[in-house]
């Protein structure tokens, strides 16, 4: 059939254009992420920061390529629910479930989970101990998590045609809890085993502010990773070109803006909660504090993004915003120190993000989602619209076998890093700075390193004397 | 998709004498109009990623502002009431007027278009640019210029922005999202204009909107650079930047209706409106930070005109299909009925901006709502207001810590010959 | 026929979004070499790189779309193998071989092109010299040789139907030669014929190292480039609308996301081996060369991106790594001062792109690619694989070829504007910084040239002041 050929032709493009396009959005992020982290730590530290960024992406493709996502996607027949086993290193790809536009899909998000992380311990890490601990987290924390969750055999998953975790399995969409989750409680352990940075408290157990050094990058970064969660949110359909059972005109296509249009007013309400409250708070307006709010809306709404309505993801953002707010304060109290607050950010809003989910799914949205919109299928929804507990009690269970997942690997592995005394850095090198001490040289030269002649008149002065 | 209906009435008399020929016919139609409804699915879905793509590029616009954050004289909640106003009523009436099916002096509202033709403001030169310059106008003729900006004899005092790798960064952004919102005004892709030649149809028309905006933005840089140059006598990058986006602002309205060599014309004319806009600026001792009333105000009508005069046939009966012989650009043998109609734009929107805006921003100014005070502006904003500067290069670390707070921070000045101890 | 033609705008359709978003992509390449070289210079001479990145495009447009276009694109009937002469001024496009997005896609690489060569000479040229050499290359240059290897008549062309050097023709996919190797090789007579800058080297020509002046910078431009490299590998497909024959579900589609694949691992494992082998080499982790490492990477792959598979990358972008480090050692020990390593990375990594091709392109993709994937058709690919020598040789002619076409055109330009002294700037100048000198200014503005209060003590003074 000439007719039906040319139309996989046409669905497989489209698809692919599409997951593309959505990837190279998500790889924008890990810029986002670099200018984020370099704009909110110290100027002596900029470089290194820079750095693991920058390697993160590297070191990133090449364990996913390797065996990261074998271990997320390798389903096959005879596979388990808990690790997957098959492609490595991209053996037997393309094939009719996996192209290679899905595999760089996924590289781009593996990335993203390492660059949240590296906030955490920024400032005081050295740089050894983050290559173990990135490619570690990279290559097997974070995709068996994905393998739970995502791929169509894992034991959490709501996509899977078998029988489902309490009739429902978890909905995180695009990642709230496998993404954003996994990198905060990551971020946790590191700065949690790691300590405040020096200076941080003083003597008498008061916070001592320690800003950022440039807060056009802090914006810059925002709104990239504003930009890449476009790729990030919506792109998790994978395919655009999906019709929906039941109605004429809807499709992926539909639910596709839908799902940009809740990440953006999830994260602008955040973003203006976070301004007015901390404006009564502090008494000052401050753009970091909107950019974290911005943020905290997101990483809370991705979970959900694709079955809620546009005004739920107002009440998310809003709750997001205060769940941030709320942590940070409890972060100062208890003296616990995140440079760029990824834990509270990505660890509490994630998880919020989960629960949500479990609060304001819709049922048209989730059968759209997950069963091309077939409305005689019993499945459990969000409970504050009518959906039963099935959902949020798989939400609850993700939350927690999460949390506990990447407690039980990255903590012993960052509790070895201490113990071998490869972790922290000495004091003097933390306050000297790490790009001296490591990098060798400042990420800023200015002017006058040269000692060379500085203003128009020195200039000038020179051009007589050369005259002359 | 009306091409692929089909009626089992239709095909019954074609297949002729055979018992089940309406069967056979209600058989295939059904076949046929499966494939149709998958084909009809195929338009939305290419269309909505066309679509979505090109929103994300006019939202990579929006970085631009970052760089710009620093010089605005605004305060916080002044700025929150006037974006309310502005995004919120302002315009969505001024588009509602040239962009809905029904606004009265729309192109492609059913009967009744102004002088037959209606305003072709196809991306928004007039729209956009020129309600966001004349809106900026009002506001900084009401708070005057920054102080400093002109000294006790009243001559200019040049301000610089504090970075050009930031102007540069966020002139390329816009650039790069000026892609969004030009060729993504078409709003859908998948469309044929059936001429007889099957490779050209809408995607043609959106590769040349693309090419004309490139064009147009180029040249008006290239002359801002020489014309400036022969002015002022040194290559300037803001200058480079700021003639691009004049040339942006106006090839904006008429980008898919013209020629690639007008868009030429149109690019090297504007780069002459924004210079001479910026002359006339300082004779009359107006300070906008961001020269936008210039360049979005200036730049914005020029493009209108622009429009009415070389837009072609051609182009603008493929873009506003359904009515032939529609008036085009008066240059190009089309009558000035279109440049009756966009005079009058130009005038609608000055009208209704500058009264809308400027009594919203008198209002402010009453209220002593608008300006930050005199301390507050020379100690600058991140100071009083953001609680510090943007930027910390180096603290003191090696001295005693328990000092360190946020304002405490050495500034390496940049006349000392010897290098900071570091 | 209706079903016929509506059919094929819908291809039409799909092709074009897919290449004005590559185009798209690419032109953002711009703006990664305006940061990456803006980074790299001395604060001092910040503005006048900003501007020559910035100009390069303002003329590159205007030269292409007037005669450059026409140069490398403009086959017609009577055409001959060595330069094309239709389309100026893009007269009679569209047409049924070209279209309008077409244009715009070989609009952005060939100001990709001069952005290349902008960095081999950057501190020390006058800029109406600049300004010279940049229309050249762009308008004459760099469109012959695109038509050579491009245009389905240039006698380098691996893709037309009639005969082919050696039976194969060069394999060239997305430019490591057409573009890389060009920019390279017109940067090593611009920094030959200028000399290094002053004090690169000292009385007893000992190299004095000369950072750039902001690793930020460094870091977007490379992520920006990362990015663009998405649009400029995977983008020269052209087409995604293309099934191959002989299989079900794969087509272009396939070739587009294994392009991306391989060009991400390149870049990836060239980044991983810089970092490792400079810590070894020079005993600290470098932001700026692990930047580099990733840029040599994604240049040598480009050559190939399209033709091999996802391990013969790894091995590519490794040998890549090596190469680069290789060719920087050299250059020290010339004296070659280049400050961009613009001609090491683009044209020694270039030229290594062309001859990986001949040795690991698989036959599968190859005829994929060249062939819609007919697979009764003989033709020759890598020699590793065990295809022959006919590709090899073709891409060894290319490297020569190119090479020396650029060398006896961009040579005499640059020792003529030498001769006319209108190339190099005056030693007094250069001390100063081009930004004083011909742009009127520093390209950043502290906050204390307003001659305003600056600390908060000035700030609580001032307001202490004005309250009595």
């Amino acid at each position: 059939m000439v007719v039906s050929s040319w139309e996989e032709s046409v669905t497989n493009s489209i698809n692919t254009v599409y997951l593309l396009f959505s990837a190279y959005l998500v790889f924008i992020m890990q810029l986002g992420f670099a200018m984020l982290c370099a704009g909110s730590v110290r100027a002596k530290n900029a470089m290194n920061i820079l750095l693991t960024n920058v390697v993160d992406a590297a070191v990133g493709s090449i364990s996913y390529y390797l065996f990261g996502f074998a271990f997320a996607f390798g389903v096959s027949s005879d596979s388990n629910p808990f690790i997957g086993s098959h492609f490595f290193a991209l053996k037997d790809i393309p094939n009719e479930t996996y192209d290679y536009s899905f595999f760089l899909y996924q590289w781009a998000f593996a990335i993203a989970v390492a660059g949240i992380t590296s906030g955490s311990i920024a400032e005081r890490t050295q740089f050894s101990a983050y290559l173990v601990f990135s490619f570690f987290l990279t290559g097997f924390v974070y995709p068996i998590v994905a393998h739970w969750v995502w791929s169509s055999n894992g034991w959490l998953t709501a996509s899977s045609s078998s029988e489902l975790l309490f009739g429902s399995g978890a909905i995180d969409f695009a990642g709230s809890g496998v993404v954003h989750l996994v990198g905060g409680i990551a971020g946790l352990w590191g700065a949690f085993v790691e300590g405040p940075r020096v200076g941080r408290f003083d003597a008498f157990g008061k916070p001592v502010r320690m800003r950022g050094h440039n807060a056009t990058l802090v914006v810059l970064g925002t709104f990239l990773l504003w930009f890449g969660w476009f790729g990030f949110n919506p792109g998790s359909f994978n395919k655009i070109l999906v019709p929906y059972v039941n109605t004429t005109d809807q499709g992926n296509w539909t639910g596709i803006a839908r799902t940009a249009v809740t990440t953006t007013l999830a994260g602008s309400t955040a973003g203006v909660v976070t301004l007015f409250s901390r404006r009564l708070l502090i008494g000052h307006w401050d753009p970091m504090d909107v950019c974290n709010g911005v943020l905290g809306g997101f990483v809370a709404i991705t979970s959900g993004c694709a079955v809620v309505e546009p005004w739920a993801a107002i009440v998310c953002g809003f709750v997001a915003a205060w769940v941030l707010i709320g942590l940070n304060i409890l972060a100062l109290k208890l003296k616990f120190d995140d440079p760029l607050e990824a834990t509270q950010l990505h660890g509490g809003c994630g998880a919020w993000g989960l629960i949500f989910t479990g609060l304001f799914a819709k049922k048209e949205f989730v059968l759209q989602v997950y069963n091309s919109g077939q409305l005689d299928v019993p499945r459990p929804f969000g409970v504050l619209m009518g959906g039963g507990w099935g959902l949020i009690a798989a939400q609850v269970v993700a939350v927690l076998v999460i949390v506990g997942w990447v407690s039980i690997t990255m903590g012993p592995l960052f509790y070895a890093l201490h113990k071998l005394k490869i972790l922290r850095i000495s004091i003097d090198e933390e306050l000297a700075g790490l790009d001296v001490s490591s990098h060798g040289g400042y990420a800023y030269v200015d002017h006058h390193e040269d000692d060379q002649p500085l203003r128009y008149a020195d200039y000038a002065r020179l051009k007589e004397g050369s005259r002359a | 998709m009306a091409t692929l209906s089909c009626s089992a009435s239709d095909l019954g008399p074609l297949l002729g004498g055979a018992a089940n020929a309406t069967a056979a016919a209600a058989y295939i139609c059904g076949q046929f109009s499966t494939v149709s409804t998958k084909l009809s699915d195929t338009t939305y879905a290419i269309d909505t990623t066309y679509l979505l793509f090109s929103a994300y590029l006019v939202f990579a616009m929006q970085l631009d502002l970052l760089c710009f954050v620093r010089v605005l004289t605004n305060a916080v909640c002044c700025y929150l009431i006037y974006s309310a106003f502005l995004t919120g009523l302002v315009y969505p009436v001024v588009s509602h007027w040239f962009w809905s099916s029904d606004g009265w002096a729309s192109p492609t509202r059913a009967d009744n278009l102004l002088f037959d033709s209606g305003v072709i403001d196809f991306a928004g030169s007039g729209v956009v640019h020129l309600v966001g310059g004349v809106a900026g106008l009002m506001g900084a003729l009401i708070e005057g210029p920054r102080i400093g900006r002109f000294d006790h004899s009243g001559r200019s005092v040049a301000l610089r922005g504090h970075s050009a790798s930031l102007v540069v960064l966020g002139t390329f952004l816009l650039w790069f999202g000026w892609y969004g919102f030009n060729p993504g005004s078409f709003l859908q892709i998948a469309k044929s204009y059936g001429d007889g030649a099957n490779y050209y149809g809408q995607w043609s028309a959106i590769g040349r909107t693309a090419v004309t905006t490139t064009l147009a933005g180029c040249t008006a840089a290239l002359t801002t650079l020489f014309g400036k140059r022969l002015l002022v006598g040194h290559w300037n990058v803001t200058d480079v930047c700021n003639g691009l986006l004049g040339g942006f602002a106006a090839i904006t309205s008429g980008c898919s209706v013209v020629e690639p060599w007008a868009a030429i014309v149109c690019g090297f004319v504007a780069s002459g409106v924004l210079i001479g806009c910026n002359k006339l600026a300082e004779k009359y001792k107006y300070d906008d930070p961001l020269e936008a009333a210039q360049l979005h105000g200036g730049c914005g009508t020029w493009g209108i005109i622009f429009t009415a005069l070389f837009a072609k046939q051609k182009y603008v009966n493929e873009v506003y299909p359904g009515r032939p012989n529609r008036p085009h650009g008066l240059l190009m043998g089309g009558g000035g009925k279109l440049l009756a109609a966009h005079i009058i734009q130009i005038l609608v929107i000055v009208g209704w901006v500058g009264v809308t805006m400027g009594l919203l921003f008198w209002l402010l100014h009453k209220f002593n709502l608008l300006r930050i005070s005199a301390e507050d502006e020379t100690a600058g904003m991140d100071l009083t207001r953001h609680g510090g500067f943007a930027y910390v290069y180096h603290d003191d670390e090696n001295g005693d810590i328990s000092q360190k707070n946020g304002f405490m921070m050495r500034k390496v000045e940049p006349t000392s010959r010897t290098p900071p101890s570091l």
